[in-house]
């Protein structure tokens, strides 16, 4: 219906690095002939390029900043298309004692605690300000200038996990991105689940009362496929190595068994 | 470490089995980067010649600075550019943000001033040596350049050469105004830059392995090319 | 077309590396004239030519062309002291001063082979200039000079290194295109050379015009005690 | 657009304030690349000058290929030093990963063909004005090598500013070796690259201005020191 | 020390451009003598004077000498037909010689002062070397050559551009320098100042030797049509 028409969409690293988009993307063309125009940069540059009207939408995972965005008026609406969960990354030979952590700021602080190194993204991404957030919940919140062992590197999800790889140092990463990265090196899973680790992935259209050009029409046949079940079922179905990293939203879900 | 070997062989397999995904971005990087150079050369070599001839006050603060631009950071230059042609930027009506159009203007900038000052250091040379003839068959500047230029061909190339080898792994500029879309902008080294982030170090050395090959051809079939019509002087 | 000359030098000055090389010099260059300028070395004669020409500027004082100045630059030739070659082939240098003045490439190709033979060049019309031997750079010099029928012929000690019979044989040609009405404004230090051109003579020393009249005058009887010793090549303090 | 603006404001107050951040930042830039261009001209200047001077087999080649690393994609350089200094790699044990003496090597490794590709054209050029004189005199290869780069120095400082520009703005190799870590391997172009993919594009584009303005301090400052020493010629 | 001479020259051919410019030529060059190269322009002076040197390297036959290649390179010394000058100052150009032999800066200076002042460049001894006049720039490369206290010196037309006491005052340093011990080999196309220096002469003639001998005869009684007509200046085919 669509064949030859093509949308641009801004995506975070973390999106882009799990791979989902070279199942989705495929997808989308087969059924709709739409061709979408990925730009994966940072979740703040993402959201500027949306402002700016540089793409027709944009699919991020910072809640906060999304409602700051539909607020602006910059999007008319923001839909949560799916979720997947952060992990807490660390060397096999566990420096601090997070084995004992209940939860995730427990976690951290017993990282803090062993003054064992850990990497943060440190560049205002989805990732880094949740891991702000939790850091925020232990007694002591790290800063670089202070805490020799706490590293802002200020890099995409890839980067962030290529050094904490070559350091053996602690992460948090999103479960896709670390299910597809190749270089794991000595890193392993060392904390996961709990509600503080949940990561909400939502599409938002740019609006056209903002910038004309934008093809709300196209984002719009996106949108739909993301929440038609197909879509909905191709993300939930979507596999690395053995596992299931993305959770299809289950609102969505909920109206076609009833 | 035996990511740099398995590069090696994944590089020979994309190159062996003509991998068409490899064949695009190849080409873009080669149109990218050539067409760029080749713009660059036009507008530096001529650029260079003038500073080498012309006497105007403020000329040496002029080839300072033009020595500086060869600082210019890719990645602001990208940013600036971004800021320029997007939607809401003062050229955005032109639809040029995300195109390789875009990339080749980024490139452009990048390598006029490298180009400009190896051209003008190269020329100043020729210059002290033809001055006095020049002034004494009263050629005019235009006339100058054009023998500096012409005569001066085997120094340029360097020139040339080097704005090629900026151009070609260049990613922070590109990046940025190109956006390395699959397909439509993605050229060698946005490539190698999108599979080190994934971890994928053999696939990126591949890439970056058939990258520098690149450089090599060219920079090889240049060099025959000014041998073949090189005079007998050293 | 106006004649270039009579060209009046008047109180011109050089100066370079702090010090003045030249001048003060007030003379009258007259045309239709072949004018030798002899002196020490170190005694301005370069200079005083490159003056002319326009490639130095007076401090002080100046030229005054009965022409405009581009006119009069236009319709000069120069032969430096050292030949400068263009990296080019011998037929390329010769014929370059004719593709300045826009004329298509292969008639000035032609002009310039014709000169290449005039000179005793053809044998090495295809070589590049750099492999020239010290005499034929000279000869491909004048050539390059000559092709360009100037009005004023300007040359500096042209014939330095060239045998005894192609100094005779420039020479001859020199006074061919002096006979067509070119102006020569010529430095040497080959006496024997300077009596055979001379109509007029200018003897420089220590930047300074020292002495200047006709020739056979100056050579029969020089007037100054450093022009005598100078000819005698004496000692000139 | 506006942007551009309000950069040139967050410039000048970050630097009327002296922020501690951007002088941390600043300071470690200059040092990693002045660092990196000593270093790479020391190893680059001789060579370009044994280049021009000696003769050997494959000579043309050599210097094709010299030619060719001027195309060194930086990405690609940071990603194989990665490889190697990494803890799995052979130089692991010295532990430079993500140290600034990892980013002077990775900007030696990309300024040193540069700054050997542009000197050894200009000392070519000299070369074969010295060359019949410098073998009668029977200067050896050493003695050659010192006079030509002495008294080439004026054509070699447009080597040098090259390789400096290429070092100052380069962010894609130090990116990967530096690991752009706050206070430690931070410098303004992974600073620029942050506030860039943060969308902080007023302070990204601040931080490109001050990136600038230095690269012209350095090339003027080095131009006033070449010309209180400038001969007669041209 | 041992001497350099006899050098002798067998059958040595030098080719450029295709085609043979100098040779074949077998000649013996004795020491402690002045033999003086004549010949037409492109007769193949240089070229004779530059493979003596090992500046030309032969394409068949070749050199003999009596001592060591390296030994023989070390100590000669070659005045070009247009001066090669450093970048550098007058005194820096005269001193580089003795630097290069690792003789301490000053103590070089020092001896380079000495030596312009000897072939009167005092007055510019710190003037950068690119401005000095044609004669001057001789005198320069002169003096460099000398410097060295070669035990031959080569020197390619050396006073072309010096006037008449500048060159009778080199002639006087050359056959001091002769006097010395020091063996000259000297190209010129100034048969008087060939007659006032030479022992032996060699006349070139395309590219070979067309005749030697002691020089007082060879201009008395020049045994070839080709060398009358040379010594004549007249046309020579
Ligand atoms: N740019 C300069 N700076 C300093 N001194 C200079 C410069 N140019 C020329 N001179 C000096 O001016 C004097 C005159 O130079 P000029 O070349 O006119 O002499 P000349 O008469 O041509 O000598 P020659 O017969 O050797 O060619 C010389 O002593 C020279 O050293
Ligand atoms: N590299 C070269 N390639 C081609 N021809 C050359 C080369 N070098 C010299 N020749 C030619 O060889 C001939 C001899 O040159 P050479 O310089 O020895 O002559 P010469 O006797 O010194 O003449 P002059 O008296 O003019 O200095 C000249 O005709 C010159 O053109
Ligand atoms: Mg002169
Ligand atoms: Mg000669």
């Amino acid at each position: 219906a669509y064949a030859g028409e093509t949308l641009r969409l801004a995506v975070t690293t973390s999106f882009h690095n799990s791979g989902l988009s070279d199942v989705l993307l495929p997808a989308v063309q087969a059924e709709t002939g739409l061709t979408v125009d990925l730009l994966v940069v940072g979740t703040g540059q993402a959201l500027r390029l949306g402002q700016a009207g540089d793409v027709d939408a944009v699919f991020v995972h910072s809640p906060a900043a999304e409602k700051a965005f539909v607020a602006a008026g910059y999007a008319p609406h923001r839909t949560e298309i799916m979720d997947n969960d952060f992990v807490i990354l660390g060397p096999r030979s566990s420096i601090a004692d997070v084995a004992a952590a209940e939860s995730a700021h427990q976690a951290f602080s017993a990282i803090a605690a062993a003054g064992a190194p850990f990497v943060s993204r440190g560049d205002d991404s989805g990732t880094h300000r949740r891991e702000r957030a939790i850091w925020s919940a232990t007694q002591h919140v790290p800063d670089g200038a202070d805490d020799p062992w706490y590293r802002e590197v200020g890099g995409s999800m890839g980067a962030t996990l290529n050094i904490a790889a070559a350091m053996g140092a602690y992460t948090l990463s999103d479960r896709a991105s670390w299910l597809n990265f190749a270089n794991k090196a000595d890193l392993t899973i060392v904390f996961e689940g709990g509600p503080a680790l949940f990561n909400q992935y939502a599409y938002l259209p740019i609006s056209q009362d903002r910038h004309p050009h934008v093809n709300a029409d196209l984002a719009a046949v996106l949108e739909a496929f993301l929440i038609s079940p197909e879509g909905q079922q191709l993300i939930g179905a979507y596999q690395i190595d053995g596992e299931t990293p993305f959770t299809p939203n289950p609102n969505l879900a909920a109206p076609l068994d009833g | 470490m035996e990511d740099t070997l398995t590069g090696l062989v994944s590089a020979f397999w994309l190159v062996v089995t003509l991998d068409p995904d490899l064949m695009d971005i190849t080409l873009r990087s080669l149109q990218v980067t050539l067409t760029a150079v080749a713009i660059g050369s036009a507008i530096g070599m001529p650029l260079g010649a003038f500073l080498a001839i012309a006497r105007f006050r403020h000329r040496r603060a002029t080839i300072a600075l033009l020595n500086a631009l060869m600082g210019l950071p890719p990645v602001v230059v990208g940013l600036f550019l971004y800021i320029l042609l997007s939607r809401s930027g003062p050229f955005g009506v032109f639809n040029l943000l995300f195109t390789p159009t875009a990339m080749i203007i980024a490139q452009v900038v990048l390598v006029t001033p490298l180009i400009a000052s190896i051209a003008h250091q190269a020329i100043r040379e020729l210059w002290s040596e033809y001055h006095d003839l020049l002034l004494s068959l009263n050629a005019t500047i235009r006339q100058r350049a054009q023998t500096l230029i012409w005569d001066g061909r085997r120094a340029l190339l360097t020139a040339a050469l080097a704005g090629f080898g900026r151009a070609i792994g260049e990613v922070g500029a590109i990046m940025i105004v190109g956006g390395n879309i699959d397909h439509v902008t993605r050229v060698l080294t946005t490539a190698v830059a999108l599979e080190t982030s994934k971890g994928n170090f053999s696939l990126a050395l591949g890439l970056g392995y058939i990258l520098i090959a690149l450089a090599i051809g060219v920079s090889v079939v240049s060099h025959l090319l000014s041998r073949t019509e090189r005079s007998g002087q050293w | 077309m106006v004649s270039l000359f009579p060209l009046h030098i008047k109180e011109a000055v050089v100066r370079a590396g702090g010090r003045t090389i030249l001048g003060p010099i007030s003379l009258e260059v007259k045309g239709h004239r072949a004018t030798l300028i002899i002196g020490p070395n170190g005694s301005g004669k370069t200079t005083l030519l490159r003056l002319i020409h326009g490639l130095n500027t007076p401090k002080g004082g100046g030229l005054i062309w009965p022409v405009s100045l581009e006119q009069a630059r236009q319709r000069q030739a120069f032969v430096f002291q050292t030949p400068i070659l263009l990296r080019r082939t011998v037929i390329g240098n010769i014929a370059y001063p004719l593709e300045l003045r826009g004329m298509r490439r292969s008639t000035a190709r032609e002009k310039a082979s014709a000169w290449a033979q005039r000179v005793g060049l053809s044998a090495m019309a295809d070589q590049p200039a750099a492999v020239l031997s010290g005499g034929e750079k000279q000869k491909l010099a004048l050539a390059r000079a000559l092709i360009a029928e100037p009005d004023l012929l300007l040359l500096d000690e042209p014939t330095t290194n060239l045998d005894g019979r192609a100094t005779r044989e420039i020479e001859e040609i020199l006074q061919q295109t002096a006979a067509q009405g070119t102006t020569l404004l010529m430095a040497t230090h080959d006496m024997g050379q300077a009596e055979r051109l001379a109509d007029d003579v200018i003897f420089l020393f220590h930047g300074t015009v020292h002495e200047l009249g006709a020739a056979a005058q100056f050579f029969a009887h020089p007037q100054t005690a450093e022009a005598r010793a100078f000819l005698k090549g004496d000692i000139v303090e």
